[in-house]
Protein backbone atom coordinates (compact mmCIF):
# COMPACT_ATOMS: atom_id res chain seq x y z
CA UNK A 1 0.00 0.00 0.00
CA UNK A 2 2.82 2.44 -0.70
CA UNK A 3 0.46 4.60 -2.74
CA UNK A 4 -1.49 5.40 0.44
CA UNK A 5 0.89 7.26 2.76
CA UNK A 6 -1.95 8.39 5.03
CA UNK A 7 -3.12 4.82 5.55
CA UNK A 8 0.43 3.81 6.41
CA UNK A 9 0.82 6.57 8.98
CA UNK A 10 -2.61 6.07 10.53
CA UNK A 11 -2.12 2.30 10.71
CA UNK A 12 1.18 2.79 12.45
CA UNK A 13 -0.63 5.05 14.85
CA UNK A 14 -3.57 2.69 15.43
CA UNK A 15 -1.74 -0.63 15.87
CA UNK A 16 -0.43 0.11 19.41
CA UNK A 17 -3.93 1.00 20.53
CA UNK A 18 -5.37 -2.20 19.08
CA UNK A 19 -2.66 -4.27 20.77
CA UNK A 20 -3.24 -2.45 24.05
CA UNK A 21 -6.98 -3.02 23.76
CA UNK A 22 -6.32 -6.71 23.12
CA UNK A 23 -4.27 -6.92 26.31
CA UNK A 24 -7.03 -5.09 28.17
CA UNK A 25 -9.63 -7.57 26.95
CA UNK A 26 -7.34 -10.47 27.85
CA UNK A 27 -6.55 -9.43 31.39
CA UNK A 28 -9.73 -7.57 32.20
CA UNK A 29 -11.95 -10.35 30.89
CA UNK A 30 -12.58 -11.65 34.40
CA UNK A 31 -14.19 -8.35 35.36
CA UNK A 32 -15.87 -7.12 32.20
CA UNK A 33 -16.94 -8.56 28.88
CA UNK A 34 -14.19 -10.36 27.03
CA UNK A 35 -11.77 -13.20 27.51
CA UNK A 36 -9.09 -15.22 25.83
CA UNK A 37 -10.82 -15.87 22.52
CA UNK A 38 -11.80 -12.27 21.88
CA UNK A 39 -8.41 -10.99 22.98
CA UNK A 40 -6.65 -13.44 20.70
CA UNK A 41 -8.70 -12.33 17.72
CA UNK A 42 -8.08 -8.64 18.44
CA UNK A 43 -4.36 -9.22 18.87
CA UNK A 44 -4.21 -11.17 15.63
CA UNK A 45 -6.16 -8.40 13.87
CA UNK A 46 -3.45 -5.92 14.77
CA UNK A 47 -0.72 -8.14 13.31
CA UNK A 48 -2.81 -8.78 10.20
CA UNK A 49 -3.37 -5.03 9.78
CA UNK A 50 0.39 -4.58 9.88
CA UNK A 51 0.75 -7.30 7.27
CA UNK A 52 -1.92 -5.81 5.03
CA UNK A 53 -0.37 -2.37 5.05
CA UNK A 54 3.36 -3.04 5.21
CA UNK A 55 3.56 -6.36 3.43
CA UNK A 56 3.78 -9.99 4.46
CA UNK A 57 7.54 -10.07 4.93
CA UNK A 58 7.41 -7.08 7.30
CA UNK A 59 4.77 -8.85 9.39
CA UNK A 60 6.88 -12.01 9.41
CA UNK A 61 9.78 -10.03 10.80
CA UNK A 62 7.60 -8.96 13.72
CA UNK A 63 6.01 -12.34 14.29
CA UNK A 64 8.21 -14.97 12.66
CA UNK A 65 6.55 -17.99 11.17
CA UNK A 66 8.45 -20.50 13.26
CA UNK A 67 7.55 -18.69 16.48
CA UNK A 68 3.85 -18.57 15.60
CA UNK A 69 3.89 -22.27 14.77
CA UNK A 70 5.34 -23.08 18.17
CA UNK A 71 2.91 -20.78 19.94
CA UNK A 72 -0.09 -22.62 18.49
CA UNK A 73 0.92 -25.60 20.59
CA UNK A 74 2.20 -23.58 23.56
CA UNK A 75 -1.25 -22.18 24.28
CA UNK A 76 -2.89 -25.59 24.34
CA UNK A 77 -0.05 -26.99 26.46
CA UNK A 78 -0.48 -24.09 28.89
CA UNK A 79 -4.18 -24.91 29.22
CA UNK A 80 -3.69 -28.64 29.72
CA UNK A 81 -0.61 -28.01 31.87
CA UNK A 82 -2.72 -25.97 34.30
CA UNK A 83 -4.90 -29.05 34.63
CA UNK A 84 -1.92 -31.29 35.28
CA UNK A 85 -0.47 -28.86 37.84
CA UNK A 86 -3.79 -29.07 39.66
CA UNK A 87 -3.49 -32.86 39.59
CA UNK A 88 0.08 -32.70 40.88
CA UNK A 89 -1.06 -30.51 43.76
CA UNK A 90 -3.52 -33.18 44.81
CA UNK A 91 -6.75 -32.12 43.16
CA UNK A 92 -8.58 -33.27 40.09
CA UNK A 93 -7.84 -32.22 36.50
CA UNK A 94 -8.56 -28.47 36.13
CA UNK A 95 -9.59 -28.19 39.79
CA UNK A 96 -8.28 -24.68 40.44
CA UNK A 97 -9.06 -24.75 44.17
CA UNK A 98 -5.68 -26.45 44.66
CA UNK A 99 -3.94 -23.34 43.31
CA UNK A 100 -4.52 -21.43 46.56
CA UNK A 101 -1.22 -20.00 47.74
CA UNK A 102 0.17 -17.29 49.97
CA UNK A 103 3.32 -16.38 48.07
CA UNK A 104 2.49 -12.89 46.97
CA UNK A 105 -0.73 -11.10 47.72
CA UNK A 106 -0.83 -9.23 44.41
CA UNK A 107 -0.98 -12.48 42.42
CA UNK A 108 -4.53 -13.79 41.91
CA UNK A 109 -5.53 -16.72 44.08
CA UNK A 110 -7.10 -20.10 43.59
CA UNK A 111 -9.88 -20.11 41.03
CA UNK A 112 -8.90 -16.66 39.81
CA UNK A 113 -5.34 -17.81 39.09
CA UNK A 114 -6.60 -20.88 37.27
CA UNK A 115 -8.95 -18.83 35.10
CA UNK A 116 -6.13 -16.39 34.40
CA UNK A 117 -3.75 -19.13 33.20
CA UNK A 118 -6.39 -20.90 31.16
CA UNK A 119 -7.55 -17.72 29.42
CA UNK A 120 -3.94 -16.89 28.64
CA UNK A 121 -3.57 -20.28 26.98
CA UNK A 122 -6.71 -19.76 24.91
CA UNK A 123 -5.52 -16.30 23.92
CA UNK A 124 -2.10 -17.52 22.77
CA UNK A 125 -3.57 -20.36 20.72
CA UNK A 126 -6.22 -18.20 19.06
CA UNK A 127 -3.76 -15.41 18.23
CA UNK A 128 -1.26 -17.74 16.64
CA UNK A 129 -3.85 -19.76 14.73
CA UNK A 130 -5.39 -16.62 13.24
CA UNK A 131 -2.00 -15.15 12.29
CA UNK A 132 -0.91 -18.50 10.85
CA UNK A 133 -4.05 -18.75 8.69
CA UNK A 134 -3.32 -15.27 7.39
CA UNK A 135 0.28 -16.23 6.61
CA UNK A 136 -0.96 -19.36 4.85
CA UNK A 137 -3.33 -17.36 2.63
CA UNK A 138 -0.90 -14.56 1.89
CA UNK A 139 2.13 -16.78 1.32
CA UNK A 140 0.18 -18.95 -1.08
CA UNK A 141 -0.81 -16.04 -3.27
CA UNK A 142 2.77 -14.86 -3.46
CA UNK A 143 4.07 -18.16 -4.81
CA UNK A 144 1.40 -18.72 -7.45
CA UNK B 1 -36.68 -0.41 23.61
CA UNK B 2 -39.14 -1.88 21.08
CA UNK B 3 -38.52 1.16 18.94
CA UNK B 4 -34.94 -0.08 18.41
CA UNK B 5 -35.47 -3.83 18.54
CA UNK B 6 -37.99 -4.13 15.71
CA UNK B 7 -36.00 -2.11 13.14
CA UNK B 8 -32.82 -4.02 13.98
CA UNK B 9 -34.55 -7.35 13.46
CA UNK B 10 -36.08 -6.12 10.20
CA UNK B 11 -32.67 -4.94 8.97
CA UNK B 12 -31.16 -8.31 9.94
CA UNK B 13 -33.78 -10.13 7.89
CA UNK B 14 -33.24 -7.83 4.90
CA UNK B 15 -29.47 -8.31 5.11
CA UNK B 16 -29.76 -12.08 5.28
CA UNK B 17 -32.03 -12.21 2.22
CA UNK B 18 -29.66 -9.86 0.39
CA UNK B 19 -26.64 -12.07 1.14
CA UNK B 20 -28.49 -15.05 -0.24
CA UNK B 21 -29.75 -13.28 -3.36
CA UNK B 22 -26.84 -11.09 -4.43
CA UNK B 23 -24.72 -12.40 -7.33
CA UNK B 24 -21.64 -10.25 -6.73
CA UNK B 25 -19.48 -12.08 -4.21
CA UNK B 26 -17.55 -8.98 -3.11
CA UNK B 27 -20.81 -7.29 -2.24
CA UNK B 28 -21.89 -10.42 -0.37
CA UNK B 29 -18.74 -10.22 1.77
CA UNK B 30 -19.57 -6.61 2.58
CA UNK B 31 -23.10 -7.57 3.54
CA UNK B 32 -21.76 -10.18 5.95
CA UNK B 33 -19.90 -7.28 7.56
CA UNK B 34 -23.18 -5.39 7.87
CA UNK B 35 -24.80 -8.51 9.31
CA UNK B 36 -22.07 -8.68 11.93
CA UNK B 37 -22.64 -5.05 12.93
CA UNK B 38 -26.37 -5.59 13.30
CA UNK B 39 -26.17 -8.87 15.17
CA UNK B 40 -23.64 -7.44 17.63
CA UNK B 41 -26.05 -4.60 18.43
CA UNK B 42 -28.88 -7.10 18.76
CA UNK B 43 -26.90 -9.31 21.16
CA UNK B 44 -26.00 -6.28 23.25
CA UNK B 45 -29.70 -5.44 23.56
CA UNK B 46 -30.33 -9.05 24.62
CA UNK B 47 -27.86 -8.43 27.51
CA UNK B 48 -25.22 -10.80 26.14
CA UNK B 49 -22.16 -8.55 25.89
CA UNK B 50 -19.68 -11.43 25.76
CA UNK B 51 -21.30 -12.87 22.66
CA UNK B 52 -21.54 -9.39 21.17
CA UNK B 53 -17.85 -8.92 21.88
CA UNK B 54 -16.96 -12.11 20.05
CA UNK B 55 -19.15 -11.14 17.12
CA UNK B 56 -17.55 -7.70 17.01
CA UNK B 57 -14.01 -9.04 17.16
CA UNK B 58 -14.49 -11.80 14.62
CA UNK B 59 -17.20 -10.54 12.28
CA UNK B 60 -15.91 -7.14 11.25
CA UNK B 61 -12.16 -7.81 11.08
CA UNK B 62 -10.91 -11.36 10.67
CA UNK B 63 -13.94 -12.85 8.92
CA UNK B 64 -13.97 -10.12 6.27
CA UNK B 65 -10.23 -10.50 5.65
CA UNK B 66 -10.39 -14.28 5.39
CA UNK B 67 -13.40 -14.24 3.06
CA UNK B 68 -11.71 -11.66 0.83
CA UNK B 69 -8.54 -13.76 0.84
CA UNK B 70 -10.54 -16.79 -0.22
CA UNK B 71 -12.18 -14.82 -3.01
CA UNK B 72 -8.77 -13.66 -4.19
CA UNK B 73 -7.58 -17.27 -4.42
CA UNK B 74 -10.60 -18.28 -6.51
CA UNK B 75 -9.94 -17.89 -10.26
CA UNK B 76 -10.78 -14.39 -11.36
CA UNK B 77 -13.61 -15.10 -13.78
CA UNK B 78 -15.74 -16.58 -11.04
CA UNK B 79 -16.41 -13.27 -9.41
CA UNK B 80 -15.68 -10.60 -11.97
CA UNK B 81 -17.54 -9.55 -15.06
CA UNK B 82 -17.88 -12.25 -17.66
CA UNK B 83 -18.00 -15.20 -15.33
CA UNK B 84 -21.43 -14.34 -14.05
CA UNK B 85 -23.34 -15.85 -16.94
CA UNK B 86 -21.20 -18.92 -16.61
CA UNK B 87 -22.09 -19.41 -12.95
CA UNK B 88 -25.73 -18.66 -13.70
CA UNK B 89 -25.67 -21.37 -16.30
CA UNK B 90 -24.06 -23.69 -13.77
CA UNK B 91 -26.78 -23.14 -11.19
CA UNK B 92 -29.49 -23.54 -13.83
CA UNK B 93 -28.07 -26.86 -14.89
CA UNK B 94 -27.83 -28.04 -11.30
CA UNK B 95 -31.33 -26.85 -10.56
CA UNK B 96 -32.81 -28.80 -13.45
CA UNK B 97 -31.02 -31.98 -12.54
CA UNK B 98 -31.26 -32.55 -8.84
CA UNK B 99 -34.00 -30.39 -7.36
CA UNK B 100 -36.16 -33.38 -6.40
CA UNK B 101 -33.34 -35.31 -4.80
CA UNK B 102 -32.01 -32.40 -2.78
CA UNK B 103 -35.55 -31.48 -1.71
CA UNK B 104 -36.06 -35.01 -0.40
CA UNK B 105 -32.74 -34.93 1.44
CA UNK B 106 -33.50 -31.52 2.97
CA UNK B 107 -37.02 -32.44 4.01
CA UNK B 108 -35.87 -35.78 5.41
CA UNK B 109 -33.11 -34.15 7.46
CA UNK B 110 -35.52 -31.51 8.70
CA UNK B 111 -38.10 -34.12 9.67
CA UNK B 112 -35.47 -36.12 11.57
CA UNK B 113 -34.31 -33.01 13.41
CA UNK B 114 -37.89 -32.10 14.34
CA UNK B 115 -38.46 -35.70 15.46
CA UNK B 116 -35.34 -35.44 17.60
CA UNK B 117 -36.69 -32.41 19.43
CA UNK B 118 -39.95 -34.13 20.36
CA UNK B 119 -38.44 -35.75 23.44
CA UNK B 120 -36.95 -32.50 24.67
CA UNK B 121 -38.69 -30.54 27.42
CA UNK B 122 -40.97 -27.76 26.30
CA UNK B 123 -39.52 -24.33 25.74
CA UNK B 124 -39.41 -22.48 29.06
CA UNK B 125 -40.44 -25.52 31.09
CA UNK B 126 -39.50 -24.87 34.71
CA UNK B 127 -38.81 -28.58 35.31
CA UNK B 128 -36.35 -28.94 32.44
CA UNK B 129 -32.94 -30.27 33.46
CA UNK B 130 -31.27 -27.03 32.47
CA UNK B 131 -33.33 -25.19 35.09
CA UNK B 132 -33.02 -27.91 37.74
CA UNK B 133 -29.42 -29.02 37.72
CA UNK B 134 -27.08 -26.34 39.10
CA UNK B 135 -28.84 -25.64 42.36
CA UNK B 136 -27.98 -23.09 43.62
CA UNK B 137 -27.31 -21.73 40.16
CA UNK B 138 -23.90 -20.68 38.89
CA UNK B 139 -24.94 -17.05 39.18
CA UNK B 140 -25.43 -17.40 42.93
CA UNK B 141 -22.46 -19.70 43.50
CA UNK B 142 -19.80 -17.99 41.46
CA UNK B 143 -19.40 -14.95 43.73
CA UNK B 144 -18.23 -17.17 46.60
CA UNK B 145 -16.30 -19.67 44.52
CA UNK B 146 -14.39 -17.20 42.40
CA UNK B 147 -13.10 -14.77 45.04
CA UNK B 148 -15.65 -12.22 43.87
CA UNK B 149 -15.02 -12.24 40.14
CA UNK B 150 -17.98 -10.37 38.72
CA UNK B 151 -18.12 -11.92 35.23
CA UNK B 152 -20.11 -15.13 35.56
CA UNK B 153 -19.69 -15.95 31.86
CA UNK B 154 -15.92 -16.16 32.22
CA UNK B 155 -16.29 -18.20 35.41
CA UNK B 156 -18.59 -20.71 33.72
CA UNK B 157 -16.45 -20.94 30.58
CA UNK B 158 -13.08 -21.28 32.21
CA UNK B 159 -13.83 -22.99 35.49
CA UNK B 160 -17.18 -24.74 35.80
CA UNK B 161 -17.05 -25.88 32.18
CA UNK B 162 -13.26 -26.05 31.92
CA UNK B 163 -13.29 -29.36 30.06
CA UNK B 164 -15.51 -27.94 27.33
CA UNK B 165 -13.23 -24.96 26.83
CA UNK B 166 -10.20 -27.25 26.69
CA UNK B 167 -11.98 -29.16 23.95
CA UNK B 168 -12.78 -25.94 22.10
CA UNK B 169 -9.17 -24.84 22.27
CA UNK B 170 -8.14 -28.23 20.90
CA UNK B 171 -10.65 -27.74 18.07
CA UNK B 172 -9.11 -24.37 17.20
CA UNK B 173 -5.66 -25.97 17.33
CA UNK B 174 -6.76 -28.79 15.02
CA UNK B 175 -8.45 -26.38 12.62
CA UNK B 176 -5.29 -24.27 12.45
CA UNK B 177 -3.16 -27.34 11.71
CA UNK B 178 -5.62 -28.47 9.04
CA UNK B 179 -5.57 -25.07 7.33
CA UNK B 180 -1.77 -25.17 7.39
CA UNK B 181 -1.68 -28.62 5.83
CA UNK B 182 -4.09 -27.65 3.05
CA UNK B 183 -2.97 -24.12 2.22
CA UNK B 184 0.65 -23.63 3.05
CA UNK B 185 3.46 -24.16 0.63
CA UNK B 186 6.77 -24.14 2.37
CA UNK B 187 7.85 -20.72 1.21
CA UNK B 188 10.06 -20.11 4.20
CA UNK B 189 12.38 -23.08 3.62
CA UNK B 190 14.44 -21.47 0.84
CA UNK B 191 13.39 -24.16 -1.62
CA UNK B 192 10.70 -22.21 -3.34
CA UNK B 193 11.96 -23.18 -6.77
CA UNK B 194 11.99 -26.84 -5.87
CA UNK B 195 8.53 -26.48 -4.48
CA UNK B 196 7.27 -24.93 -7.68
CA UNK B 197 8.58 -27.86 -9.69
CA UNK B 198 7.31 -30.72 -7.57
CA UNK B 199 3.67 -31.55 -7.07
CA UNK B 200 2.00 -30.76 -3.78
CA UNK B 201 2.02 -34.42 -2.71
CA UNK B 202 5.73 -34.29 -1.90
CA UNK B 203 5.78 -30.61 -1.03
CA UNK B 204 8.19 -31.23 1.82
CA UNK B 205 10.72 -32.87 -0.46
CA UNK B 206 14.27 -31.65 -0.39
CA UNK B 207 16.04 -30.02 -3.28
CA UNK B 208 17.99 -32.92 -4.87
CA UNK B 209 14.85 -35.04 -5.21
CA UNK B 210 13.03 -32.16 -6.83
CA UNK B 211 15.84 -31.63 -9.29
CA UNK B 212 15.90 -35.33 -10.07
CA UNK B 213 12.19 -35.46 -10.79
CA UNK B 214 12.27 -32.39 -12.98
CA UNK B 215 15.20 -33.72 -14.98
CA UNK B 216 13.34 -36.98 -15.41
CA UNK B 217 10.27 -35.13 -16.59
CA UNK B 218 12.30 -33.19 -19.13
CA UNK B 219 13.88 -36.38 -20.37
CA UNK B 220 10.46 -37.89 -20.85
CA UNK B 221 9.33 -34.80 -22.63
CA UNK B 222 12.39 -34.95 -24.88
CA UNK B 223 11.90 -38.60 -25.72
CA UNK C 1 -28.47 21.11 35.62
CA UNK C 2 -31.10 22.47 33.25
CA UNK C 3 -28.36 23.95 31.09
CA UNK C 4 -26.69 20.56 30.70
CA UNK C 5 -30.03 19.00 29.86
CA UNK C 6 -30.74 21.58 27.17
CA UNK C 7 -27.24 21.20 25.74
CA UNK C 8 -27.64 17.42 25.60
CA UNK C 9 -30.98 17.80 23.80
CA UNK C 10 -29.51 20.23 21.30
CA UNK C 11 -26.49 18.04 20.58
CA UNK C 12 -28.45 14.81 20.23
CA UNK C 13 -31.15 16.31 18.01
CA UNK C 14 -28.60 18.15 15.86
CA UNK C 15 -26.55 14.97 15.59
CA UNK C 16 -29.56 12.97 14.47
CA UNK C 17 -30.50 15.71 12.00
CA UNK C 18 -27.06 15.67 10.37
CA UNK C 19 -27.05 11.90 10.42
CA UNK C 20 -30.35 11.69 8.53
CA UNK C 21 -29.28 14.41 6.11
CA UNK C 22 -26.14 12.46 5.31
CA UNK C 23 -28.18 9.30 4.96
CA UNK C 24 -30.46 10.89 2.38
CA UNK C 25 -27.44 12.37 0.67
CA UNK C 26 -25.78 9.00 0.25
CA UNK C 27 -28.89 7.67 -1.47
CA UNK C 28 -29.93 10.70 -3.52
CA UNK C 29 -26.64 12.19 -4.69
CA UNK C 30 -25.93 11.58 -8.37
CA UNK C 31 -22.40 10.15 -8.39
CA UNK C 32 -19.74 8.66 -6.18
CA UNK C 33 -17.71 11.69 -5.10
CA UNK C 34 -20.72 13.74 -4.05
CA UNK C 35 -22.01 10.72 -2.12
CA UNK C 36 -18.69 10.62 -0.34
CA UNK C 37 -19.27 14.21 0.72
CA UNK C 38 -22.64 13.20 2.20
CA UNK C 39 -21.09 10.24 3.98
CA UNK C 40 -18.45 12.51 5.48
CA UNK C 41 -21.14 14.62 7.17
CA UNK C 42 -22.58 11.67 9.09
CA UNK C 43 -19.20 10.22 9.96
CA UNK C 44 -17.74 13.35 11.51
CA UNK C 45 -20.35 15.97 12.35
CA UNK C 46 -23.20 13.57 13.16
CA UNK C 47 -21.04 11.19 15.18
CA UNK C 48 -19.30 14.04 16.98
CA UNK C 49 -22.54 15.73 18.03
CA UNK C 50 -24.15 12.47 19.19
CA UNK C 51 -21.13 11.49 21.26
CA UNK C 52 -20.98 15.01 22.69
CA UNK C 53 -24.64 14.78 23.65
CA UNK C 54 -24.05 11.47 25.38
CA UNK C 55 -21.06 12.99 27.13
CA UNK C 56 -23.40 15.40 28.92
CA UNK C 57 -25.36 12.42 30.24
CA UNK C 58 -22.42 10.36 31.45
CA UNK C 59 -22.06 10.09 35.19
CA UNK C 60 -18.57 9.21 36.33
CA UNK C 61 -15.18 9.68 34.73
CA UNK C 62 -14.65 6.29 33.08
CA UNK C 63 -17.64 6.39 30.69
CA UNK C 64 -16.69 9.93 29.71
CA UNK C 65 -13.11 8.86 28.95
CA UNK C 66 -14.34 5.90 26.93
CA UNK C 67 -16.70 8.13 24.95
CA UNK C 68 -13.90 10.58 24.23
CA UNK C 69 -11.68 7.72 23.05
CA UNK C 70 -14.45 6.43 20.79
CA UNK C 71 -14.90 9.90 19.34
CA UNK C 72 -11.16 10.23 18.85
CA UNK C 73 -10.83 6.93 17.01
CA UNK C 74 -13.88 7.67 14.86
CA UNK C 75 -12.47 11.05 13.93
CA UNK C 76 -9.11 9.51 13.03
CA UNK C 77 -10.19 6.40 11.14
CA UNK C 78 -13.25 7.50 9.23
CA UNK C 79 -11.70 10.38 7.26
CA UNK C 80 -8.66 8.20 6.61
CA UNK C 81 -10.83 5.50 5.11
CA UNK C 82 -12.72 8.09 3.05
CA UNK C 83 -9.48 9.58 1.77
CA UNK C 84 -8.10 6.22 0.76
CA UNK C 85 -11.40 5.33 -0.87
CA UNK C 86 -11.42 8.51 -2.93
CA UNK C 87 -7.79 8.02 -3.89
CA UNK C 88 -8.25 4.46 -5.06
CA UNK C 89 -11.43 5.43 -6.92
CA UNK C 90 -9.49 8.17 -8.71
CA UNK C 91 -6.66 5.80 -9.52
CA UNK C 92 -9.10 3.35 -11.05
CA UNK C 93 -10.31 5.96 -13.51
CA UNK C 94 -13.38 7.39 -11.83
CA UNK C 95 -13.57 11.18 -12.14
CA UNK C 96 -15.79 13.60 -10.29
CA UNK C 97 -18.63 14.75 -12.53
CA UNK C 98 -18.27 18.52 -12.80
CA UNK C 99 -20.89 20.80 -14.26
CA UNK C 100 -18.97 21.91 -17.33
CA UNK C 101 -17.49 18.59 -18.34
CA UNK C 102 -20.37 16.28 -17.49
CA UNK C 103 -20.55 15.03 -21.05
CA UNK C 104 -16.86 14.31 -21.24
CA UNK C 105 -16.71 12.32 -18.01
CA UNK C 106 -19.73 10.30 -19.09
CA UNK C 107 -17.89 9.51 -22.28
CA UNK C 108 -14.92 8.14 -20.33
CA UNK C 109 -17.30 5.87 -18.51
CA UNK C 110 -17.08 6.88 -14.88
CA UNK D 1 -31.94 6.33 32.20
CA UNK D 2 -34.35 6.30 29.31
CA UNK D 3 -34.17 9.73 27.83
CA UNK D 4 -36.53 10.88 25.06
CA UNK D 5 -33.74 12.57 23.14
CA UNK D 6 -31.82 9.28 23.08
CA UNK D 7 -34.82 7.47 21.62
CA UNK D 8 -35.12 10.12 18.92
CA UNK D 9 -31.41 9.81 18.13
CA UNK D 10 -31.59 6.02 18.05
CA UNK D 11 -34.46 6.14 15.57
CA UNK D 12 -32.57 8.66 13.45
CA UNK D 13 -29.50 6.43 13.43
CA UNK D 14 -31.58 3.43 12.45
CA UNK D 15 -33.08 5.43 9.56
CA UNK D 16 -29.56 6.38 8.47
CA UNK D 17 -28.51 2.73 8.67
CA UNK D 18 -31.36 1.68 6.41
CA UNK D 19 -30.48 4.44 3.94
CA UNK D 20 -26.85 3.31 3.93
CA UNK D 21 -28.00 -0.23 3.33
CA UNK D 22 -30.06 0.91 0.33
CA UNK D 23 -26.91 2.46 -1.11
CA UNK D 24 -24.96 -0.72 -0.39
CA UNK D 25 -27.56 -2.69 -2.34
CA UNK D 26 -27.82 -0.26 -5.28
CA UNK D 27 -24.16 0.78 -5.36
CA UNK D 28 -23.09 0.70 -9.00
CA UNK D 29 -19.38 0.51 -8.14
CA UNK D 30 -17.54 -1.34 -5.42
CA UNK D 31 -16.50 2.01 -3.91
CA UNK D 32 -20.10 3.03 -3.26
CA UNK D 33 -20.57 -0.16 -1.32
CA UNK D 34 -17.39 0.34 0.71
CA UNK D 35 -18.50 3.90 1.49
CA UNK D 36 -21.90 2.65 2.66
CA UNK D 37 -20.25 -0.05 4.77
CA UNK D 38 -17.95 2.48 6.40
CA UNK D 39 -20.93 4.68 7.23
CA UNK D 40 -22.82 1.67 8.55
CA UNK D 41 -19.92 0.86 10.88
CA UNK D 42 -19.80 4.39 12.27
CA UNK D 43 -23.54 4.34 12.83
CA UNK D 44 -23.24 0.99 14.64
CA UNK D 45 -20.70 2.47 17.02
CA UNK D 46 -23.11 5.32 17.79
CA UNK D 47 -26.05 2.95 18.18
CA UNK D 48 -24.11 0.79 20.63
CA UNK D 49 -23.16 3.88 22.66
CA UNK D 50 -26.81 4.92 22.75
CA UNK D 51 -28.02 1.45 23.75
CA UNK D 52 -25.44 1.36 26.54
CA UNK D 53 -26.73 4.66 27.89
CA UNK D 54 -30.38 3.67 27.47
CA UNK D 55 -29.82 0.42 29.38
CA UNK D 56 -27.66 2.24 31.92
CA UNK D 57 -24.81 -0.25 31.43
CA UNK D 58 -22.00 2.12 30.54
CA UNK D 59 -19.34 -0.53 31.19
CA UNK D 60 -20.35 -2.08 27.87
CA UNK D 61 -18.91 0.91 26.02
CA UNK D 62 -15.88 -1.35 25.42
CA UNK D 63 -17.86 -2.88 22.61
CA UNK D 64 -18.23 0.45 20.82
CA UNK D 65 -14.53 1.11 21.37
CA UNK D 66 -13.71 -2.26 19.83
CA UNK D 67 -15.86 -1.55 16.78
CA UNK D 68 -14.30 1.86 16.25
CA UNK D 69 -10.90 0.13 16.15
CA UNK D 70 -11.80 -3.00 14.18
CA UNK D 71 -13.90 -1.21 11.54
CA UNK D 72 -10.69 0.38 10.26
CA UNK D 73 -9.09 -3.03 9.67
CA UNK D 74 -12.05 -4.16 7.58
CA UNK D 75 -11.84 -0.96 5.53
CA UNK D 76 -8.11 -1.38 4.89
CA UNK D 77 -8.66 -4.99 3.85
CA UNK D 78 -11.46 -4.08 1.44
CA UNK D 79 -9.38 -1.29 -0.08
CA UNK D 80 -6.32 -3.46 -0.44
CA UNK D 81 -8.23 -6.25 -2.15
CA UNK D 82 -10.20 -3.93 -4.41
CA UNK D 83 -6.98 -2.17 -5.34
CA UNK D 84 -4.66 -5.11 -5.88
CA UNK D 85 -7.08 -8.01 -6.08
CA UNK D 86 -4.96 -10.06 -3.72
CA UNK D 87 -1.89 -10.15 -1.59
CA UNK D 88 0.53 -9.74 -4.49
CA UNK D 89 2.56 -6.56 -5.09
CA UNK D 90 3.04 -6.29 -1.37
CA UNK D 91 6.70 -6.95 -1.08
CA UNK D 92 7.72 -4.34 -3.60
CA UNK D 93 6.32 -1.78 -1.20
CA UNK D 94 7.90 -3.05 1.98
CA UNK D 95 11.32 -1.50 1.49
CA UNK D 96 9.94 1.94 0.88
CA UNK D 97 7.63 1.33 3.79
CA UNK D 98 10.48 1.09 6.26
CA UNK D 99 11.81 4.47 5.24
CA UNK D 100 8.36 6.07 5.40
CA UNK D 101 7.82 4.46 8.78
CA UNK D 102 11.09 5.86 10.05
CA UNK D 103 10.16 9.43 9.30
CA UNK D 104 6.61 9.28 10.65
Amino acid sequence: MNRFPIIRVVSKFMIPYILLFGLYVQFHGDFGPGGGFQAGVIFASAIILYGLVYGLSAAQEVAPSWLIEKLIAVGLVLYAGTGFVCMALGGKFLDYDTLEHDLWSELPHGQHLGIFAVELGVGITVTSVMVMIYYAFAGRDRVV
Amino acid sequence: MEIIVIPILALLAVTAVTIARIRNLWAAVMFTGIYSFLSASWMLILDAPDVAFTEAAVGAGIATILMLATLSLVPKNKHKGGGIQNSDFETKRLRGRSVVGSLIVALGTGAMLVYGTLDMPHFGDSHAPIQEYPRPSFVERSQGDMHGLPNVVTAVLASYRGYDTLGETAVIFTAGIAVLLILRRNTDDNDRDANLETTSSNGGGSKPIAVATTSKNSEEAAS
Amino acid sequence: MIVVEVLAWICLVAGSFFSIVGGFGIVRMPEFFSRMHAGGITDTLGAGLVVLGLLFHSDGVLPAIKLLMILFFLLVTSPTACHALAKSALSQGMRPELENDAVKSKATGS
Amino acid sequence: MMHPAMSITAVAILITMSLAMIRAMLGPTVFDRVLALNMFGTKTVLLICLVCFMMDRTDFLDLALLYSLINFIGMVALLRFSQYGGFDAIDASSDEGSTTGGTS
